[in-house]
């Protein structure tokens, strides 16, 4: 079971600033761990976000992409209160999606 | 022959010329990386382990099934807001100065009945292996952000430990006869291009001590002064430092008293 | 100052900083992660965006992108990128010396704004490429970003 | 070896300080505090900690503290163990200087005891102009060898500094890498090469 994402997203203007944090390895499969093992790779993949329901954004990951990632985005059209969800699907086809309401 | 002294005069002033070159280009690697530091904004990933050390404090779990909520971290039994700015501290009734590391194990084993192994099996979390020492850390340091250093320092004990903080600061050992001192005993000075803060004085102990847990980048992990002191003791390249000894709380004791009055910032977020 | 910043930007890019930080292993190429997807298995840019089916994009200063100079550890490297040109449907970021170049790709249905911005890794110093898919085709910019090998080197 | 009769007390006493001094504090016996809170790991084993006369001494004081008479006593013992270049050829290969000088590992808990260990130089030194990463806990090295020219003395102060810093600067903080076998005799060589050697990064 995945640590929840820290989801900020609030109206600036007549735009919704979006700042997401999630909880992910991000492993290349080409590191090695302190038993110098190498961990295999295990990375997300696609990342989607959606405001009531409606596309806002949709992304594709490399293992490039920091641990733990962060990903800022604007959208037009969202208003208080409205439910933004975010979701992330990885390489071991784990998936989590995290809802929060606009403030 | 020219004497030696003479020599070095010569090589004095020769260099002194370069310094002036080298100066330049040193400025603007460090503007370069404050800049780099700014761009993380206030976005720092410790918070994930903030809101997983949320969760733990208040799950009741262990063969007790109790929660945290009547941990004791100096300020009375659930108190967290404000405890790690008085930290390390002595402890009735385990009859030991503490650190927050070592309390929250006590509080782990007595209150919730988890053997003190089975909850440091992972001390310092790797990638999938996540430490619950490491979370609950963050999330009691968090509560005690914007608060300025104070501590008790009555207890003997507490005395004696800041005493062999103080003495194993300066301690040199090992193949490089390094000690913490050799480099955190000067002002200005940096190992490769990471600045070194005199640990020894308010204004520098302050400057470090106060973003300590911290995120660190280059692994992707929020790190405990436990791990910073035992990391620091295998690049001075000598034997592991055992979580929760005598030097361990002591060094901190002695840091956090160079530190008193420097307000709080940790989590903070480090390469 | 100018000059100065100029020879200095020049003479770090591929001196002892790319040595170093291979040394320390940051990014070996000796294992291949097996990424089906053909863009992120390139290893080379053009080889990236043939699989994207970009051709040729052309340079642009109507794209912003915001990257360090100087990253004092090539874990974490915050960018930012917001592209003013019409009609921008995606935005790509790919970093020339990692072992497989595409970092990601990020697309805007209409009402998101063309901007975005993360944190990539970046295994030694490199130039990182921000690409814009728009409906009237491709374009680019890019940054160098020096990695350094911070902390004690142990 | 030093013939020094040291006082009961091993331990470090505490000097006078800027910090407020605590009525309670007694001198610990940081020694013994340091045995019972540390453990072997790997290559870094317990006998790591105990002291030599150097340590000891340098524990207590600084260079710029360290009493006149302890201070010409630790300059001679270490001068007396100075190792000369068995052939007498102080010059190896500086592209192996360099690369000693760009290794932070060796002798760490976490490193292979199989591989040679690195100098690190560049964590306390500035060496080569292309090298921006350098430290500053020691002066800077740029143009050592264009500056000094190849002198019998010149060559000898730096082996003697490379060796054990101690000769010269009692209670430095430079490691005594030949007297302490982090670097071998061949690598001093290629350390002093990078130094001295005309064609070396150093001096351009």
């Amino acid at each position: 079971m995945s640590d929840p994402m820290r989801i900020r997203a609030a109206v600036k203007g007549e735009k919704v600033e979006v700042k997401i944090l999630m909880s992910h390895v991000m492993e290349t499969g080409q590191r090695k761990d302190a038993e110098g093992a190498v961990v295999p790779a295990h990375y997300i993949t696609k990342v989607t976000a959606s405001c009531n329901g409606r596309d806002v954004l949709s992304a594709d990951w490399g293992p490039s992409v920091s641990k733990n990632p962060y990903l800022s985005f604007r959208f037009k059209g969202g208003a208080k209160g409205d439910k933004l969800k975010v979701t992330w699907t990885d390489t071991a086809g784990d998936s989590r999606s995290d809802e929060v309401s606009i403030g | 022959m020219n004497t030696p002294r003479a020599t070095r005069r010569a090589l004095l002033v020769g260099s002194l010329l370069l310094l002036a070159g080298a100066a330049q280009a040193e400025t603007s690697t460090q503007d370069a990386i404050a800049e780099y530091r700014e761009m993380f904004g206030d976005d720092n990933p410790a918070e994930l382990w903030q809101s997983r050390g949320e969760a733990l404090w208040h799950t009741a779990r262990g063969p007790k099934q109790a929660n945290l909520t009547a941990c004791d971290l100096g300020l009375g039994p659930g108190v967290i807001e404000g405890a790690y700015a008085q930290l390390p501290r002595w402890f009735d009734d385990t009859q030991q100065v503490q650190d927050l590391e070592t309390r929250l194990v006590s509080c782990v084993t007595t209150l919730q009945g988890i053997p003190r192994e089975e909850f440091l099996k992972v001390k310092f979390g790797d990638g999938e292996k996540k430490s619950e020492l490491e979370a609950l850390t963050a999330y009691v340091v968090a509560a005690s952000r914007g608060k300025p250093i104070a501590l008790p320092m009555q207890h003997p004990a507490e005395q004696a430990a800041y005493a062999l903080g103080k003495a194993a600061f300066s301690y040199r050992a090992g193949p490089h006869d390094f000690a913490c001192a050799t480099c955190h005993g000067d002002a200005g000075k940096r190992i490769r291009l990471q600045e070194l803060p005199q640990l020894t004085t308010a204004a520098g102990a302050r400057e470090a001590y106060t973003h300590w847990p911290a995120y660190r980048i280059s692994q992707g992990e929020l790190r405990t002064m436990e791990w910073r002191l035992q990391d620091c003791f295998r690049q001075q390249r000598l034997p592991q430092l055992k979580f929760g000894s005598e030097v361990a709380i002591g060094l901190t004791m002695f840091l956090a008293k160079n530190a008193e009055g420097g307000t709080l910032a940790a989590p903070g977020i480090k390469r | 100052m100018m000059l100065e910043r100029r020879r200095f930007l020049q003479r770090l890019g591929h001196t002892g900083l790319a040595a170093l930080t291979i040394a320390s292993g940051l990014l070996p190429r000796l294992v291949r992660a097996a990424d089906t997807r053909p863009a992120f298995a390139a290893e080379a840019i053009a080889d990236a965006l043939k699989a994207l089916g970009i051709a040729n994009p052309t340079k642009s200063d109507a794209i912003h992108f915001k990257a360090p100079d100087i990253a004092e550890n090539g874990a974490a490297v915050p960018v930012e990128v917001e592209s003013t040109l019409p009609g921008t449907r995606e935005i790509l970021l790919l970093v020339e010396k990692n072992p497989h170049v595409m970092s990601a790709s990020f697309s805007f249905p209409d009402g998101t704004d063309a901007y975005v911005a993360t944190r990539v890794k970046v295994a030694e110093s490199s130039l990182i490429h921000a690409v814009v898919k728009t409906d009237a085709g491709a374009f680019y910019t890019d940054r160098l970003v020096k990695v350094t090998l911070g902390g004690c080197g142990g | 070896m030093i013939s020094l009769r040291l006082p009961g007390v091993l331990a470090a006493s505490l000097l006078a300080v800027s910090l407020p001094l605590y009525a309670a504090e007694t001198a610990p016996d940081a020694a013994a505090a340091m045995q019972r809170s540390f453990e072997a790991k790997k290559q870094a084993g317990m006998d790591r900690l105990q002291q030599d006369e150097v340590q000891t001494l340098c524990t207590r004081y600084t260079t710029a503290t360290l009493p006149a008479e302890a201070a010409s006593r630790i300059q001679q013992a270490s001068l007396a163990t100075v190792k000369p270049p068995s052939d007498g050829q102080y010059l190896g290969d500086y592209k192996a200087g360099e690369k000693i000088a760009q290794t932070g590992t060796g002798l760490q808990s976490s490193d292979d005891p199989a591989k040679p260990n690195g100098g690190n130089c560049y964590a306390c030194h500035q060496l080569a102009s292309s090298e921006l990463a350098y430290g500053t806990l020691g002066p800077s090295l740029q143009h050592y060898g264009k500056l000094r020219g190849q002198s019998p003395e010149m060559l000898a102060l730096a082996w003697r500094k490379l060796y054990n810093a101690q000769a010269d600067v009692p209670c430095s903080n430079m490691p005594r890498f030949g007297h302490q076998k982090i670097l071998t005799e061949q690598q001093l060589k290629d350390v002093m090469a990078f130094l001295f050697d005309p064609a070396s990064p150093v001096n351009q």
